[in-house]
């Protein structure tokens, strides 16, 4: 059975959906409106949470009895400082603590995750019995090099030298054509599953996205057909009468 | 020419000194416990066994006392807008409204709840809310992002027929590979080679990993240099 | 009227994408996808893992990614649910705990007790409490998401400190994320990590697998549909069209082959009217 | 070859796992060790949480012998036990374990070192002169950690005669908390004399375990680099560093210089960064350059900004440039102008810029994440040049499939430093290099190391 309240959540998150879409058609008002709802609704929602955290990060303790949380709520609150004129720089003082306990676990993390253990990961036997695996481990030595010589930044990229590094700029060529491949699929998952939602598809995950179900899906169609009526009356009685400027160059 | 971005090597006041004394002592500590590991006997009563790590439990309490820092500065940048009737004070007053409304939801009905267990709130009053929220959240809040960042990929589609040109060796070099990668992952191009798949998993496991690493290499020195810069003097700036 | 053709104006090329995809969902087409080892080794190692082992699964994406990574989430907590294990749900960002919710309802959780078997614990504001839940969870996480005190929860009793995890999977758009667990989980206490990723970071990941600091990446929804179908195979009962990510492999294909088709047609013009100037001059 | 051994996790990780390797290399972690539930007995806790603090693990013909420290209740002080096995991972323990208990004497081994399921209990054994020899870490009052060694007769374990004389030759006098492969230990023993062990507690300074020696390593690794950093960027700073120049600059002054005889304008835009982005800050002083150029040939400008701090300083950068060339009536009201803080709102802005004022050349360099592509995209249909640069790895393959010249990675940071020709932020460039060339070297050296079949920069790298 269809229920009401579930359908009218459907449509809504239909027509928002075309809402944003019509910015391919033209840069219009129920575009912005959809931005701006969206800033509001995200900031409100990330206010709960921090809010959340603070009561029990910074008060419960308080309120169990542990009194030492007295001095964390004091330097805590100090944030608020910036908003005052005279005492704006007290803000700075939990904010060095953020910044200090930060740079200190950097430090060894960066140099253990992605310096000394990148290195001897790319400490491979340059010759081993199976020759796929021979030519893999020498792409990947010779390659890591040659990228690191490209970004030696303090010498000119000339003569021999110059040679490694221009070979060191095809291996950071290859990567970008990875990275621009793989985007690719990215953002296209991202839009067939909005073409799913709005043909109402049954595959759609309706209940991974607790939108509704699929019974409700079904009906998302009618709303499509309802947004271009609305957004075509909109753009016709909108339409510039005189004609744009650009077209006359 | 000393440009606006050059900083002159202007002496620390004292107030920079305490903070810089502050990150130093802090960042020291960390950097020593944090490698070492050896178990420095506990401060509170708490049953972690090093100092660092009930530390962090004080740390936290601090860093969450800032929660209310964005909602001010968003409210503060819109009542602007709408009392100096900026062209856009509508478009910001319907944004207040969202966000106040949507914060008031969350902290009744929401995983963010205050009282989850409706102990103070009655049940009902939380069902509604909770339904409240629930549309608030998945109906609108991911529809409009979700939509949002999908128009990418009508710009990629675009950007596919009217931009991306092999003008030289190195846009060539870039586009094949973008190219043999996009092939190899489309489901499709297995039934026609399935050499289009190992093509695109070596381009991803070798050359890719050999440059990504190299990148990886230089961005965590450059990384660790900064950090090391700005444990002796952090640049305040502004 | 200015002229409508594909170069000035780039709505004809919308209008085509939304064509290509939009068939294949209409006629339900169906297509086998071969599986890359880097999903594979995700799932051999769920698999393998040894009974009431503790697995922390950690939501580090928003809504804007969830085309992406819900579905992999989806699936993935399915298969974990299915084995005898026991699951923390954290988040680094902050729409991870209402993403944790949709997931948990559109699985079947089996006989699975919420507090002993799996439990929510919800938004990792800053590095402090990602460090600090290693040494002690009830310390940082007073409360679960619902609100019941963790230090009564059976599955917090068994397991005080994440230290004990044999497995942290995240599922990861951007920062803070898979940088955070490789950091501070795996190189210092060398708990095994796995990353499920948006298609645009999983080439920056390929290092940590080829260097063993990750088990392996589940790539975008790609990687959702082949987990599905190893999953399927395994536990018939988890129905084919649960990620959603299946029944998207055929738009997936034509969307691709109509991007390359669009690359190559758009080279192939640029250099017959670049050659036509050329000879022209 | 298959190697078989118990790569055991550091002392203080409850959870054993067993770990085989086919190159000594690459470990995978197959299987996690179980002991059946024990009853009340003095390690209830630890064998009913798993929070089994596994010492060390020895192999006598085919029986696996280990020594591990746990807990009876959550915090008492742990005590050591011994197990046996025959297959590595399924376990049971001793009958009369603990064969050790701390917390007697008060002395110098009154306690584990940590308390409750975080102890740090390590222990080891191994068999010599027919005797078992369990070692053991002790923490005093004072936080001092001494090794403690107990020793019980070959008949709990009986194994055959051979084998404990062979084992006896391999004592060593060091205490590895990780029981590595055989390969590994021989090359560990070359590097330490055998002493007797002598049954009186050792004071951690003498004796190096292997994780000890992995620190230092690193320790040493990360000072060499960071010297080496501070070094070169002390050594730039004092003399005037010519960095690698960009190619991009040159063509980039004679695009602006086309712009001007073809009247149209020049459109630049340092993207959604803040004020202290690195990319923001390169993108200004690339900025301050491309105005002076526009200023010099009477090219107008249009910069468009999505921060609004930046967008201050865009204004007056691009004031000075034009009053520097005596050209103020080309700075008008609208060359500077600040759309929107949001990344779609500031894209469309820049678009809609791009299709009325149809500029020559678009120079957008600095911190741009997803947006990018619209702006490429848009500014190519009209535009006679595209000038893009950024270090974000993701959106560089859109900037370098659209722009004619592309600024990658930290090619931007060298352009900043080429242009403000500071000393300062050369040197700071120029810093990392050091720790660029110590990577190589590493690596070059590692693989062909390795490829000789010598493990020994793996293995330090690895402790």
């Amino acid at each position: 059975m269809v229920d009401l309240f579930a359908l009218i959540g459907v449509w809504t998150a239909a027509f928002l959906t075309l809402m944003v879409l019509s910015f391919l058609y033209k840069e219009n008002p129920f575009y912005r409106l959809t931005e701006y709802v969206f800033v509001g609704l995200s900031s409100g929602y990330t206010f709960a949470a921090t809010l959340r955290l603070f009561v029990n990060q910074a008060l419960s303790p308080i309120f169990a009895g542990q009194l030492e949380f007295f001095v964390p709520l004091i330097l805590g609150l100090l944030f608020y400082a910036q908003f005052t004129k005279r005492y704006s720089i007290l803000y700075r003082v939990p904010l060095s603590l953020a910044i200090g306990y930060g740079l200190g676990i950097t430090i060894w993390s960066v140099l253990q995750a992605y310096f000394l253990r990148q290195i001897r990961a790319t400490m491979l036997p340059l010759f081993t019995g199976d020759i796929l695996t021979t030519i893999g481990n020498l792409v990947i030595v010779i390659g890591t090099i040659l990228t690191i010589s490209y970004f030696i930044l303090h010498r000119e990229q000339k003569g021999v030298y110059g040679r490694f590094t221009k070979a060191g700029k095809y291996f950071v060529l290859a990567t970008l054509g990875a990275v621009f491949g793989t985007t690719v699929l990215g953002r296209m998952a991202l839009i067939i599953q909005r073409i799913q939602f709005l043909l109402g598809d049954a595959a759609f995950p309706w209940r991974a996205l607790r939108i509704g179900t699929a019974d409700e899906g079904r009906f998302v169609p009618i709303a499509l057909l309802a947004f271009l009526i609305v957004f075509g009356f909109y753009m016709y009685r909108k339409r510039d009468v005189k004609p744009e400027k650009s077209t006359k160059t | 020419m000393k440009t606006l971005t050059s900083k002159e090597k202007r002496k620390m006041t004292k107030a920079e000194i305490i903070l810089q004394i502050i990150i130093f002592s802090l960042g020291f500590f960390y950097a020593i416990v944090y490698y070492v590991r050896l178990p420095v006997p506990v401060l509170g009563t708490g049953n972690l066994q090093s100092a660092a790590d009930q530390l962090f439990t004080y740390l936290t309490a601090i860093l969450t006392g800032a929660f209310a820092i964005g909602i001010i500065n968003l409210t503060r940048a819109h009542a602007n807008n709408v009392k100096n009737r900026r062209p856009i004070w509508k478009y910001s007053v319907i944004l207040l409204a969202s966000m106040y409304f949507m914060a008031v939801a969350s902290i009744i009905a929401s995983p963010f709840s205050l009282d989850p267990q409706s102990t103070v709130i009655p049940k009902g009053v939380y069902a509604v809310f909770f339904s409240i929220w629930q549309f608030l959240y998945y109906n609108v809040l991911v529809s409009i992002n979700a939509t949002l960042f999908s128009l990418l990929a009508f710009f990629i589609a675009s950007a596919a027929y009217r931009a991306f040109k092999a003008r030289s060796l190195e846009t060539s070099i870039l586009l094949a590979a973008g190219l043999l990668v996009i092939i190899g992952q489309a489901p499709i191009s297995n039934l026609i080679w399935p050499g289009f798949g190992t093509i695109r998993d070596w381009i991803m496991a070798f050359p890719n990993t050999a440059g990504q690493r190299g990148i990886l290499i230089g961005a965590a020195l450059g990384i660790l240099a900064f950090s090391v810069r700005r444990l002796i003097r952090y640049p305040w700036g502004r | 009227m200015r002229k409508m053709d594909i170069a000035s104006d780039p709505r004809l090329t919308y209008v085509l994408l939304i064509l290509v995809i939009a068939v294949p969902i209409l006629t339900h087409a169906v297509l086998p996808v071969p599986v890359t080892d880097t999903t594979r080794a995700v799932y051999d190692f769920i698999e393998n893992l040894p009974p009431s082992s503790l697995v922390v699964v950690s939501f580090d994406y928003s809504t804007s990614t969830v085309p992406e990574l819900q579905p992999q989430a989806t699936i993935v907590a399915q298969h974990l649910f299915l084995r005898p294990l026991k699951i923390l749900f954290v988040a680094q960002w902050i729409d991870g705990p209402a993403l944790t919710d949709a997931v948990l309802e559109a699985i079947d959780r089996g006989n699975k007790i919420y507090g002993t078997d799996y439990a929510t614990l919800g938004y990792i504001p800053n590095t402090a409490t990602l460090i600090g839940m290693t040494a002690d969870i009830q310390s940082f996480f007073p409360v679960d998401t619902l609100g019941n005190p963790t230090q009564n929860l059976p599955i917090i009793k068994q397991f005080p400190a994440t230290r004990q995890a044999a497995l942290v999977i995240t599922f990861v758009a951007g920062e803070p994320g898979l940088s955070a667990y490789l950091q501070y989980w795996e190189s210092r206490l060398n708990i095994p990590v796995a990353a499920g990723s948006v298609a645009a970071l999983a080439p920056g990941f390929m290092p940590f697998y080829n260097s063993q600091q990750i088990i392996g990446i589940l790539i975008s929804i790609r990687a959702a549909a082949e987990y599905e179908f190893l999953e399927h195979a395994q536990y018939s009962q988890v129905p084919i069209g649960l990620s959603g990510a299946t029944s998207a492999m055929v738009a997936q294909s034509t969307s691709h082959m109509l991007i390359v088709l669009m690359v190559v047609v758009g080279n192939v013009a640029y250099f017959v009217r670049r050659r036509g100037k050329e000879r022209s001059k | 070859m298959y190697y078989r051994g118990a790569a055991v996790i550091e002392g203080s990780q409850a959870k054993a796992g067993v770990a085989t390797s086919s190159d000594g290399i690459h470990w995978t972690k197959t299987a996690v060790l179980t002991m059946p539930a024990g009853s009340s007995g003095w390690d209830a806790y630890s064998r009913q949480v798993d929070a089994l603090n596994i010492g060390g693990v020895m192999r006598s013909d085919n029986t696996y012998i280990m020594s591990y420290a746990s807990i009876k209740s959550r915090n008492s002080p742990a005590q050591i036990g011994l197990a046996s096995s025959s297959d590595g991972i399924s376990w049971t323990p001793y009958p009369d374990n603990p064969v050790v208990t701390y917390g007697t004497s008060g002395g110098w081994d009154s306690g584990s070192g940590g308390v409750g399921a975080g102890n740090f209990a390590g222990s080891m054994i191994l068999a010599a002169r027919n005797q078992y020899y369990v070692y053991y870490a002790a923490q005093d009052p004072s936080g001092t950690f001494t090794i403690g060694v107990a020793t019980l007769p070959l008949s709990i374990y009986p194994i055959s005669q051979t084998t404990s004389t062979t084992s006896s030759s391999t004592v060593t006098s060091t205490v590895t908390s990780t029981v590595s492969t055989t390969s590994e230990t021989s090359i560990i023993q070359q590097t330490t004399t055998t002493t007797t062990p002598v049954p009186q507690p050792f004071v951690l300074g003498s004796i190096l375990p292997s994780l000890m020696i992995g620190r230092i390593s690193q320790a040493t690794l990360l000072v060499i680099t960071l010297g080496g950093i501070f070094a070169v960027t002390r050594f730039a700073s004092k003399r005037k560093l010519k960095t690698r120049g960009i190619p991009g600059i040159e063509r980039l002054d004679n695009w602006i210089r086309q712009a001007g005889e073809l009247g149209r304008p020049v459109f630049f835009t340092p993207g959604t960064g803040t004020i202290q982005t690195p990319d923001t800050l390169a993108a200004l002083a690339l900025l301050d350059h491309v105005a002076s150029r526009c200023a010099q040939n009477g090219v107008r400008l249009i910069v468009a900004n999505a921060d609004f701090n930046v967008h201050q300083v865009t204004a007056d950068i691009v004031k000075n440039a034009y009053k520097k060339a005596g050209r103020e009536d080309l700075y008008t009201q609208d060359t500077v102008q600040y759309i929107s803080v949001r990344q779609f709102a500031y894209a469309a802005g820049v678009m809609g810029l791009l299709r009325r004022e149809k500029p020559a050349l678009n120079v957008f360099v600095g911190d741009f994440q997803a947006e990018a592509l619209e702006i490429a995209e848009a500014g190519r249909a009209d535009a006679i040049a595209q000038f893009g640069g950024t270090s974000n790895v993701d959106q560089l393959p859109f900037f370098m499939a659209t722009c004619d010249q592309t600024l990658v990675g930290e090619e931007l940071f060298t352009a900043e430093g080429y242009l403000t020709d500071d000393p300062q932020t050369i040197s700071k460039l120029v810093g990392p290099d050091a720790g660029k060339v110590i990577a190589i070297l590493l690596i070059a050296a590692g693989a062909i190391l390795v490829t000789l079949g010598n493990q020994v920069l793996t293995t330090l790298l690895r402790l």
